[in-house]
């Protein structure tokens, strides 16, 4: 202690602004979530997984130069080898071409369903939150009551009804009440945001309804529905998976991920790699979407924010 | 609490009336000859009887007056167009009781595998049981129950030869099947168990209980388990919904005769009158499941119960 | 200061219907004026209506009954022009220093916002403004890129005040500004409101359960009890010789950091707790803990009174 | 003759979290006698809540970690080194805890009742009956009016005040001899927190239990507790009895916070005063005086080094460089010397 020189006793001014200048670097909302997924390994894996998925099922048709439809009875039922990467069907059609075009169907099915239901689910959320009161109560009372028929019999008697087994009766029959979900939640959500004193104070400036919506409601709602987004898209691609398999998907020639594991459900003692490839498909597209949901929604999650 | 019942009930029927309005309009929308499907080929006159008998000359509305009719005095939903004689509410009542059991069966299994499960992962958080668990768990929703029961007959059946592929008879019959449809219950209940769980050990009345001596085990017990599974009962109604549909693969694949076997072999023979009451059966059952759920829950949770009191 | 009331609030009510043949009178003929340049505080305990009063004098809450005068004007009856003129001049600072901001915004939109409204300004001056009020309120430019998360409590309650500021209000309503925050940055905020009224001549509705801090920023204070205002005086009055048994109990439960002062006090204790606030009978609210209690309280609710010059209170008892 | 319960050595915790370690509580020494009543006092974040959790041993470890070399000494024997079976038996028979928030740390699910019930069927080791009589008993001790029905309710049908004696009648149930109140009345408005801190101060005799209470107010402090031990960023500043930290206190960062709270007897509208700037973040290896950012006598010295501790009397000593013969004559700031003479 006596070893301190008592020049170090000199008093130093105090800098009251120094506390309050900022050590980290500047980072917006969706830089710093995009910043967490980064870190998030399985999450940037099933984006890779994904993307990988989507080019094959553009480029995958072309790519050994054998059409998904044309039927070769001299090569019914092959082994993958060097000739077809994935083997024959029974009508000895290519697997490897026939698994990326029916994951072009099943990827469509899956994104445009999931646009659908966001873009109806989002107005018809959106309304009810924003007039509440009795527009509310009635417009929740049919979602209830909608959501309280078992999805998958509503989707089936929507496809016995229309007879046509197109993508589009198909989309059509699967976000009939699919966006009901949807609409729940943007309207929870918009709800919890409407409260909160921001709002408040955005009012209080005299700021415009509309410009409350679209500056505040909507980007604050717009996390939760992309993680939503995530969790419908392999839900569709699930129902039409299951809807094939009961002979209500879509109909030769062309063909689904889930029509074809169900057309290869039969022989799958006998010739196990016609169902292991679209299966494997559709496994690998679920699991991505769903870790990707998964760490999206932990990134997007404020509480996790620091 | 007694008008909140009432009032559910009364939600139910009208959700109930809507649905079979619904359903019988929309087959009844549907172009072409409703007997075009029957097993026989039919000779002229006989078809014009069985026109007569079904009242299919008659203008829809009227139509809808006599099945509405025939539904609420006589619970009777006409006879199946494609097997004439077979009066469709038999067959429901029939078939249900088959695929009831092995619906329960599955349920309960899968639900009481998944809280396990759930709880085993939360506690062992980033450990391998965790991982374990959470792989189960996402594969099982992520596979198509199909997939799962071809894989189930081809390792048990076809390898190992322990189990029969098809047919219903005694409890071996229900081995298979029961673990296919269970599986997407254990993944879907295990994910939310786990994350209640976490939720619940997180929060400061778990301190209080530590603070007060009680012992790890039963602090589990006695204050986690119970904080966690009660909104774990809201999720009932999808996974029994989860349950009808399962039936309706698992049926075909395992060749059980259940109410799903035959509501897809309706679906595919276009046997109207059989998918218009095999849907309100579903229907009926989903959305009486459902109010069950509900209540149930607000029978077992207190916060929940006082509220409605008042 | 001069004489002239910037606030006048008559008979105001703002009820909520909580179920059937439930309401809650979360505000209930409450009375008060504010004067140019002065600070009215307004204290009670959580669930007391005066967060809902706050609200309800912005024109936030449509009142149930009565009337807010903002300079003369009914705010509840203005037109929309004046409307928007009126909420130019009269603003907020919120409680909650998390969920007042948007997350999804930056500090310079969140203070720009009301900029953006009522007065055009370029880009350019649009910037040097925020950057002003930024400096204003103790912080620097380089703030206003930044997203709310990235600041502390007491920063963002700043930032609430620098939104308020940046319209160039007369009046603002002050809910709790300082309730979130530790007691070193409540003293910052404090005196910073303080120093602003000074610099801007504002006018302030203070909002607190906290009695020392609203004595200490308020000229006048009005104690508020489920709902009404039991007891309004000056600063001074109110804390020196508190009339309504409500306003003797609060003050002497106030714990003053200092132990000797502690040691000697004689305290009112208060039994019981606050009754709902939903369906409350007639007579005074306060009857059930009071130890005055007489046969009158039960029947008539009791007016706010002048008792003595300037000191309101609404008890049987005077 | 005094009797030392509970010793705290060397108490060092650190939480590992994603964006490294942060060290939560850097070394605090202290200890506790039978029937007195320890005060930590510190804004939010100064580690006060968890040098509580970590002598109930109540932290998650990990993220927590409870580095080696702290000693927690109770009655002679180190809880640090305690079975699980003893910590069970130590929490709730020995020490116990209430916590700031009442309406989260009840189980919603139980009864108040069984919740009272249950650390006497384990400690007391009673049958439900006796447990029963027992816990009526305890309820009408902390005044809960009709208690015989009460022991019947859910948390969610009492109020905040109820049901933090609710909490308090839990933590007494077996008569331990050390108390820790976090925050307790934190969350109740004033007319609650006077009724609360009455209750504690009547059971703390009745009991003789010794209490350490946690709070940032210094109002709650000064007719409660004998002695006071101020923290900042994970470290005790100042130390002393109840008098001599309200009216001697030497550390600059005791004046600020016996400064910044209003007093009933000021003018009003004078300036507060106020420490600018924030507390230091305590994942960062603090470097000198953890204060001397907000410090205004901040000198080179204190930028530099970690002041050592300086004894002003057997009970009252402070870390403060202030305190060496070199440093200039500070004079503790005018508010707080207008008290002493009044």
């Amino acid at each position: 202690m006596e070893g301190i020189s008592k020049d170090k006793f000199k008093k130093v001014p105090m800098d009251v602004s120094k506390g309050d200048t900022m050590a980290r670097p500047r980072m917006g909302y969706w830089q710093d979530a995009w910043r967490r997924l980064k870190t998030n390994k399985v999450a940037m894996l099933s984006i890779i997984v994904l993307l990988t998925l989507i080019i094959m099922t553009i480029i995958g048709p072309h790519l050994n130069g054998y059409s998904y439809k044309t039927v070769d009875p001299s090569k019914v039922n092959m082994k993958p080898n060097s000739e077809h990467w994935f083997g024959t069907d029974e009508l000895g059609r290519d697997v490897f071409s026939r698994v990326w075009q029916a994951g072009r169907i099943s990827m469509i099915i899956g994104i445009l369903g999931a646009i659908i239901d966001t873009i109806i689910g989002c107005i018809y959320g959106g309304i009810a939150a924003y007039f509440g009161g009795k527009v509310d109560n009635i417009m929740m009372r049919i979602v209830e009551i909608l959501i309280s028929i078992p999805y998958l019999i509503v989707v089936i008697l929507i496809s016995i009804v229309t007879e046509s087994r197109s993508l589009g009766t198909m989309i059509l029959s699967l976000t009939l009440t699919g966006w009901c979900g949807m609409a729940r939640l943007v309207r929870g959500q918009m709800l919890q945001v409407k409260q909160q004193e921001y709002i408040m104070a955005a009012e209080t400036l005299g700021v415009s309804p509309w410009k409350i919506i679209t500056k505040h409601l909507i980007p604050n709602v717009l996390g939760i529905v992309i993680v939503a987004i995530t969790f419908d898209i392999p839900g569709y691609i699930f129902a039409e998976t299951f809807l094939s398999y009961i002979g209500l998907g879509v109909q030769p020639p062309n063909t689904s991920w889930g029509a074809l594991a169900s057309a290869a459900q039969q022989n799958f003692i006998f010739y196990p790699h016609q169902m292991f490839f679209p299966s494997l498909m559709i496994a690998l597209t679920m699991l991505s979407f769903t870790l990707l949901g998964d760490g999206l929604r932990d990134a997007l999650d404020p509480k996790l924010r620091q | 609490m007694g008008k909140y019942i009432v009032k559910r009930i009364g939600y139910m029927f009208l959700t109930l009336f809507i649905i079979m309005t619904l359903t019988f309009f929309l087959m009844h929308s549907i172009p072409g000859d409703p007997l075009a499907h029957m097993a026989k080929k039919l000779p002229e006159q006989i078809r014009l009887n069985y026109y007569e008998k079904y009242g299919l000359n008659k203008p829809v509305i009227v139509q809808y007056g006599k099945f509405l009719k025939n539904i609420f005095t006589k619970g009777d939903f006409g006879e199946s167009l494609r097997y004439p004689g077979r009066p469709v509410t038999d067959t429901i009542l029939k078939h249900a009781k088959i695929s009831g059991k092995l619906g329960f069966q599955a349920l309960f299994i899968g639900v009481t595998i998944g809280i396990v499960l759930g709880i085993v992962a939360a506690l062992n958080r980033n450990r391998w049981p965790d991982y374990l668990v959470m792989f189960i768990a996402i594969l099982g929703v992520t596979v198509p129950v199909f997939i799962i029961a071809a894989l189930l007959q081809y390792v048990f059946t076809v390898k190992l030869e322990l189990l029969p592929t098809f047919g219903w008879g005694d409890f071996k019959h229900t081995i298979l099947p029961t673990i296919a449809m269970c599986f997407g219950s254990i993944a879907t209940y295990a994910r939310y168990m786990r994350s209640n769980v976490l939720e619940v050990i997180n929060q400061d009345y778990i301190l209080t209980a530590q603070a007060k001596g009680v012992s790890p085990f039963n602090v589990v017990r006695k204050h986690v388990f119970r904080n966690a599974i009660l909104p774990a009962i809201t999720i009932l109604g999808p996974q029994i919904a989860g349950i009808f549909t399962g039936s309706f693969v698992i049926e075909k694949i395992f060749g059980i005769p259940g109410l799903g076997f035959y509501y897809v072999s309706a679906i595919n023979d276009r046997d109207y009158t059989m998918i218009i009451g095999t849907t309100i059966f579903f229907a009926a059952l989903f959305v009486f499941s459902q109010l069950i759920v509900d209540l149930l829950y607000g029978v077992v949770d207190p916060r929940i119960r006082v509220s409605n009191d008042k | 200061m001069n004489n002239e009331n910037l606030i006048e609030v008559v008979n105001l009510k703002k009820y909520f219907s909580v179920g059937k043949d439930r309401t809650l009178k979360a505000v209930d003929n409450v009375s008060f004026n504010i004067k140019k340049g002065e600070t009215l505080g307004l204290v009670g305990e959580s669930g007391c209506g005066k967060t809902t009063c706050g609200r309800t004098v912005l024109g936030i809450y449509q009142a149930t009954a009565g009337h807010v005068y903002y300079n003369g004007k009914d705010i509840h009856a203005m037109n929309r022009e004046e409307k928007l003129k009126f909420k130019k001049n009269a603003q907020m600072i919120f409680q909650d220093p998390y969920a007042s901001l948007d997350p999804r915004m930056t500090i310079g939109d969140i203070i720009g916002e009301g900029i953006d409204v009522h007065i055009k300004l370029s880009h350019k001056e649009r910037q040097e403004k925020i950057d002003s009020l930024l400096g204003k309120v103790g912080l620097n430019s380089e703030h206003s890129a930044r997203f709310p998360h990235e600041l502390s409590g007491g920063q963002r309650q700043r930032i609430g005040i620098a939104r308020a500021l940046a319209v160039e209000p007369e009046f603002i309503v002050c809910d709790e500004p300082i309730s979130a925050l530790d007691v070193s940055i409540q003293a910052q905020i404090v005196n910073l409101l303080i120093k602003l009224q000074r610099e801007l001549g504002l006018t302030y509705l203070f909002i607190s359960h906290d009695l020392s801090m609203v004595k200490h920023i308020s000229d006048r204070v009005g104690v508020m009890y489920l709902g009404s205002i039991v007891e309004l005086a000056s600063n001074h009055d109110l804390y020196e010789k508190p009339m309504h048994p409500y306003t003797q109990a609060l003050i002497s439960a106030i714990p003053i950091p200092d132990p000797k002062i502690e040691d000697n006090r004689n305290r009112i204790k208060l039994e019981g707790e606050v009754p709902s606030p939903i369906n409350t009978p007639e007579g005074c609210k306060f009857m059930k803990r009071c130890i005055h209690a007489k046969e009158i309280c039960g029947k008539i609710t009791p007016e706010l009174k002048e008792v003595e010059k300037n000191h309101f209170v609404a008890c049987h008892l005077f | 003759m005094v009797e030392k319960i509970l010793e705290v050595k060397n108490l060092q915790v650190s939480f590992h979290t994603y964006a490294g370690e942060v060290r939560a509580v850097r070394g605090i020494d202290f200890d506790l006698d039978k029937g007195e009543t320890l005060a930590l006092v510190g804004e939010s974040g100064c580690g006060k809540t968890v040098t509580a959790k970590a002598i109930m041993r109540l932290l998650k470890v990990p993220p927590a970690e409870i580095k080696k070399g702290s000693e927690i000494i109770f009655n002679g024997e180190d809880v640090l080194k305690m079975s699980k079976k003893r910590l069970s038996s130590f929490r709730g028979e020995d020490i116990s805890m209430i916590f700031q928030d009442p309406m989260t740390s009840l189980n919603p699910t139980m009864t108040i009742g069984n919740q009272i019930m249950e650390s006497l069927k384990i400690h007391k080791k009673l049958n439900k009956k006796e447990a029963e009589k027992e816990a009526i008993k305890l309820l009408e001790l902390v005044n809960i009016p009709n208690a015989k029905e009460r022991i019947k309710s859910f948390p969610h049908q009492l109020s905040g005040g109820m049901r933090q004696r609710v909490m308090i009648a839990i933590a007494l149930s077996c008569n331990p001899k050390i108390l820790i109140a976090d925050e307790p009345t934190t969350a109740l408005d004033v007319t609650i927190q006077a009724q609360i801190l009455d209750l504690l101060k009547e059971l703390k005799k009745e009991f003789e239990t010794a209490i350490i209470l946690v709070t940032h107010d210094l109002g709650v402090v000064a007719n409660f507790a004998d002695k006071i031990q101020v923290m900042y960023a994970g470290q005790v500043v100042e130390r002393g009895t109840r008098d001599e930290i309200f009216y001697n206190s030497m550390h600059p960062y005791t004046w600020a916070l016996l400064s910044s709270v209003p007093r009933l007897n000021t003018k009003g509208k004078e300036e507060l005063y106020a420490l600018g700037g924030t507390p230091p973040d305590l994942i960062l290896p603090l470097k000198g005086c953890p204060f001397s950012s907000r410090c205004e006598h901040c000198m080179e010295i204190c930028l530099e080094e970690k002041p050592e501790i300086t004894k002003l009397s057997d009970t009252h000593s402070l870390s403060c460089w202030l305190q060496h013969p070199y440093a200039p004559k500070t004079e503790r700031p005018a508010v707080l010397r207008g008290e002493r003479d009044e």
